[in-house]
């Protein structure tokens, strides 16, 4: 790899003192009610998926949001989700290994559950290659064995057959 | 200027700590203003909000309210100021004819946050934040004693208006439980511990959560909504030079210009109101911002008597002494003020309210201050 | 509904700020440094600041950097023009209450107009007096920032 | 209702990665001196109020109006502080407009100033912060922290432009070189510009394309620098506006509407922004700004587009969705060079938020170069006469815009 920066006219200033001054934003707390993650969690210890539905405009919501942004009232309608997902966008970083000092390539995906009318960040299967990852893949979960009822009870989403593949030709 | 009207409003009771999560919060202050006018979330076509991206620990705090705080593909802005500035933001989007229905909902958790830490965040970082020596409390202090070496005011007289500010809060259901003190002497008030000489912990606005939010909307479709709107007749604010040692810390030149020009846009003087409610961080600072404002001559403040059935009721909510939610605290004094003008102060009602002021501030010594004219309306 | 569940967490982070001071503070510094204290003076109204501004806020002028006649040495006494005593002790991590106060002091430096809030040492609170004079207590090893300057004692 | 508002001048500080030698009050008044000079006779006492905002938690400084009070010129004046994260200095703009047309008595001329110094602060960390509090929630839900690191990466402005560029890309059928071409053509402009940060006269698309990837399917070389600096803009009504300037700048239109915030979601739950590229909100915004502003047909009626574009498929997606070009041909526009400073529907002459980013300033600049471009003064003037021009903003989680339509001639509205 060449280098990083590209050059460019720079012009210098005098460098003048600076004063210190910090953030401490460890003295802060921040206060979450996650009252309406309770169903959820107690599903998903049964290894089912439910999302939370506005009773107004029926938006489907997974994981669960507290407030529906349209209609402004709080979601109270239970439905089930699928277990099968798309792949609603994703993105590579490129991150340092503080030990190694190597450049890792990670994917990020958000994953949009079919049934759901929202998308959250997922985990993708580690043996497939992501790099062949492309919006609207389709995914299925893999449970944990013994779910604690916990976000973490699903493993990952493993890569189902996508019959359509072939026929997709804009697939990149 | 054209009228607007305050339609609704909402406050969440303020607490030390209050049991919310911080989108539950803005969510039931944001229905709740909306309910009391028997509005939709279709009807907004603004929302300004109004916190503090140090209040709230993070960047943009704005951005992840917009569904809890209504502004979901509406046009939305946020003003880190008081209150009563993002109402004046709001009333200027109403007032350019863009805009029907305006949504202004702010607050914050100082239970969520070091106060006096944002407060060190804003001074002079080149200078006077190194030395960590300037605070609200050494600026509340620093004021207290100008303003008393001016005039040659007693403590004592600045005490009174700590008690009366207790009592009245105690009045007030809303109002922060530790400052509703029903039974309160002016000897507890100077008993009680130093803050900054001579500035007590009882004469100062303890900073406590809450939220608030308040719907403006113009002339037509307020009468609509409701049939007793209260309306915006004047607005003033102003800002006056940040150095404490540039300044005359013994008067308020801020809301002296404040209120002149929020007097002259309403077309009133000083002697026409009827009941105030003005920010005060501290008791002497309600004597001040009076003096400012015309009601008393200057060094005089304290003769006024700002009781409930007094010759001008100041605070009859028990003021910012009574709850101050940073943020929301000069936003609430508007809602007392509206209340008092819609006679739904129960408790604490100022007998033929026709003309309110609320005022709101920001900064060290009041460095920006807000002045309201409201006017009662309809029957 | 069932009971709420809320979560309380605390933020994991620090973010760290360094302010550049600008030529004006700079050069200020750089006499602090050496324990000297120097002011600038605005052309138009001939008030006196210390520290050092680029623009004089009463009559809008701006007040050239460059320009030596605009540079004043200042002498390190001062009148004391009003003070608090304080229990609190706040930085910026949070604030904490103290058994022995600290008294702030607002000085205003001879041949200013402006004065600044430093802190007034070696006295009781009782011996503080509006209007008394006062003088830089210097630190023993200056590094050209406010803690040059320990506070003011008595002249 | 209202009355009409004019631009009659805008005002930049010199941009770099870092202004070392000033202090941010120096900055800032630095900017509003440059404001001023365009306008002959015209002093500080002359503006009755101020509008300000910056990004604070990027500085370490809280609400620093206060302190900067004589250096804006703002001493015993009404002053108001307008912040919304990138999109502050279009807010800010858009506050300044309000305030005048709003009619307030006594308030008709009013300075607007937004600034960002931030080589003084931890950007990561103020990025970071931005979600930090829904980090700390979903951990406490059972989320390793690993896992965690690798949301903070997306959270940051980068991973959600990179989730949009993989999303446009898709649909466009466009390369990484169209997305080159879009940064040569901004960083070339930049070097005609006085003010701006990367000034690359001579940059090809084989440079950018030389450089590693941040974050697929950026590279480096396309991403926009972090920049010192600040803007202003001064606003008036119709009658001032003809005394003091050649050619007044209506503003016609404003908007800035808010949409769901996306990726992390609110309360660390779904988002309902499937497609990060669809941009509802600023679709909504240029319609409600155009209708404002009178404009039915953006593609044949604006002259001149500034558009807020830290990454280059941005640039493309947004001259699409604020209607300038078909859906789809932005890349064949800059291919035959229509968005060139001497082509048809010039795009971010100045050089744009790729080559100079003062977070808290950028957002208004563009409405400032979109104004000076109509008033003739501008750094980089097009060849083409400048009629109507847009200047857009865009932050938050993706999800806040901000819009300003402005022309030679007012569009009455009668009411």
């Amino acid at each position: 790899m060449s280098q990083k920066s590209l050059q460019y006219e720079k012009k210098e200033y005098v460098k003048t003192r600076t004063m210190p001054g910090s953030w401490y934003l460890s003295s802060y707390k921040y206060k979450y009610n996650f009252s309406h993650f309770k169903p959820f969690f107690e599903k998903l210890k049964e290894k089912k998926l439910v999302g939370l539905q506005c009773s107004s405009c029926n938006e489907v919501s997974f994981p669960p949001k507290l407030v529906c942004g349209r209609c402004l009232i709080k979601p109270d309608r239970w439905v089930d989700i699928r277990e099968t997902a798309q792949v609603a966008t994703f993105s590579i970083t490129y991150e340092k290994n503080p030990q190694t000092g190597e450049t890792e390539e990670k994917p990020v995906v958000a994953i949009r559950h079919d049934g759901a009318d929202t998308m959250f960040l997922g985990v993708i299967d580690p043996s497939t290659n992501f790099h062949d990852v492309y919006v609207g893949m389709p995914l299925k979960v893999k449970w944990v064995e013994n779910p604690q009822g916990n976000i973490n009870d699903i493993d990952y989403y493993e890569v189902i057959n996508d019959k359509a593949k072939n026929m997709e030709i804009r697939k990149e | 200027m054209e009228k607007v009207g305050i339609v609704g409003y909402f406050y969440v009771k303020m607490k030390p700590e209050l049991d919310y999560g911080r989108y539950d919060l803005v969510f039931e202050t944001v229905r709740g203003a909306l309910d009391s006018a028997g509005l939709k979330k279709k009807d907004l076509t603004t929302v300004i909000s109004c916190t503090n991206d140090y209040y709230d620990g993070r960047t943009i705090s704005n951005a992840f309210c917009v569904e809890p705080g209504g502004a979901y593909l509406v046009d939305e802005s946020k003003v880190e100021m008081d209150g009563p500035h993002a109402v004046l933001y709001a009333l200027m989007r109403i007032l350019s004819g863009n805009h029907k229905l305006a949504l202004v909902w702010a607050g914050s958790t100082p239970s969520c946050f070091p106060y006096d830490s944002t407060q060190l965040y804003a001074t002079d970082p080149t200078w006077e934040r190194p030395t960590e020596l300037l605070n609200q409390m050494v600026s509340g202090g620093l004021q207290m004693k100008a303003y008393m070496n001016k005039y040659g005011i007693k403590v004592e007289d600045i005490a009174k208006v700590a008690v009366k500010n207790h009592k009245n809060a105690a009045k007030n259901e809303l109002a922060n439980p530790e400052a509703q003190l029903p039974n309160i002497s002016i000897n507890d008030v100077l008993k009680s511990d130093i803050m900054s000489d001579p500035v007590t912990e009882l004469m100062y606005a303890q900073p406590c959560d809450g939220m608030a939010a308040l719907l403006l909307a113009p002339e037509k479709q307020a009468l609509k909504i409701t049939e007793n709107p209260v309306w915006i007749k004047g607005v003033g604010w102003n800002q006056e030079t940040y150095y404490l040692g540039d300044r005359n810390l013994h008067e308020s030149k801020a809301m002296e210009l404040a209120s002149k020009m929020a007097f002259k846009s309403a077309g009133i003087t000083a002697k026409d109101v009827d009941v105030a409610e003005l920010f005060e961080h501290f008791a002497h600072e309600e004597l001040i911002f009076s003096e400012a404002i015309g009601f008393a001559e200057k060094g005089k403040g304290s003769k006024l008597n700002s009781e409930i059935n007094g010759d001008l009721p100041i605070n009859p909510s028990g003021g910012a002494i009574g709850g101050n939610a940073p943020c929301a605290t000069g936003l609430i004094r508007m809602i007392e003020a509206v209340k008092q003008l819609q006679g739904k102060a129960q408790g604490y009602q100022v007998k033929d309210a026709k003309i309110a002021v609320a005022s709101g501030q920001v900064g060290f010594c009041a460095q920006n201050s807000i002045l309201y004219v409201l006017e009662k309306g309809g029957n | 509904m069932s009971e709420k569940l809320i979560i309380a967490n605390k933020g994991m982070v620090r973010a760290e700020f360094s302010f550049w001071v600008g030529r004006y503070m700079d050069k200020f510094y750089d006499a602090l440094e050496k324990k000297k204290l120097i002011g600038n003076k605005c052309p138009k109204c001939g008030d006196v600041f210390v520290p050092p501004r680029k623009i004089c806020g009463k009559c809008n002028v701006k007040i050239a950097l460059e320009e030596e006649k605009n540079w004043i040495n200042l002498p390190d006494t001062g009148t004391l023009k009003n003070f608090t005593t304080t229990f609190y002790k706040v930085n910026e991590r949070g604030t904490r209450k103290v058994k022995k106060p600290q008294i702030i002091g607002l000085v205003n430096i001879d041949r200013s107009n402006t004065a600044f809030l430093n802190k007034i040492l070696n006295m009781e609170p009782e011996e503080v007096k509006i209007g008394m004079k006062l003088k830089i207590d210097w630190s023993e090893k200056t590094k050209g920032d406010p803690s040059d300057i320990n506070g003011f004692v008595k002249a | 209702m209202g009355r009409q508002t004019c631009v009659i001048s805008a005002g930049f500080s010199e941009h770099a990665s870092k202004r070392s030698d000033v202090s941010m009050p120096e900055m800032v008044s630095e900017a509003i001196e440059d404001c001023l000079k365009k306008v002959p006779g015209l002093e500080l006492k002359d503006i009755d109020a101020f509008v300000n905002g910056n990004m604070p938690a990027f500085e370490g400084a809280n609400i620093p109006e206060l302190w900067m009070t004589d250096w804006l010129g703002a001493r015993n004046k009404p002053l108001l502080r307008v912040t919304t994260g990138g999109t502050t200095g279009g807010s800010v703009a858009i506050a300044g407009y309000y305030t005048v047309a709003a009619g307030l008595p006594g308030v008709d001329t009013v300075l607007a100033v937004a600034f960002e110094q931030q080589s003084q602060g931890d950007t990561s960390v103020g990025l970071a912060s931005v979600a930090l509090g829904e980090m700390t929630a979903i951990s406490s839900l059972g989320l390793p922290i690993e896992k965690l690191r690798r949301l903070v990466s997306a959270g940051a402005a980068i991973g959600i432009a990179s989730y949009q560029a993989t999303n446009y890309m898709r649909k466009s059928k466009i390369t990484e070189e169209d997305l080159a071409r879009v940064v040569v053509q901004n960083r070339r402009n930049a070097a005609k510009n006085w003010y701006t940060h990367l000034k690359m006269p001579n940059l090809t698309i084989q440079d950018v394309l030389d450089t590693p990837y941040i974050s697929f399917p950026l590279r480096y070389g396309m991403v926009c620098p972090a920049s010192d600096g600040a803007c202003a803009m001064l606003f008036t009504t119709e009658e001032k506006a003809k005394e003091w300037a050649d050619i007044p700048v209506y503003v016609n239109g404003v908007a800035s509407v808010a949409n769901q915030t996306a990726i992390v979601g609110y309360n660390a739950a779904g988002a309902g922004q499937l497609d990060p590229s669809e941009q509802l909100g600023s679709q909504l915004s240029a319609d409600l700004a155009f209708k404002q502003a009178g404009i039915s047909f953006p593609r044949k009626e604006i002259d001149y587009a500034e558009v807020y574009a830290p990454f280059p498929n941005q640039e493309l997606m947004w001259v699409e969705k604020l209607g300038l070009f078909e859906m789809n041909t932005a890349t064949a526009m800059y291919k035959a060079g229509v968005t060139a400073v001497n082509g048809e529907l010039p795009i971010n002459s100045s050089g744009g938020v790729n080559s100079t980013n003062a977070i808290g300033a950028s957002a208004m600049e563009r409405p400032a170069e979109a104004a000076l471009q109509i008033m003739g003064k501008a750094g980089n003037q097009v060849k083409k006469a400048v009629h109507t021009s847009l200047g857009h903003g865009w932050g938050g989680i993706i999800n806040l815009i901000t819009m300003m339509v402005m022309a030679d001639e007012p569009q009455r509205k009668f009411r």
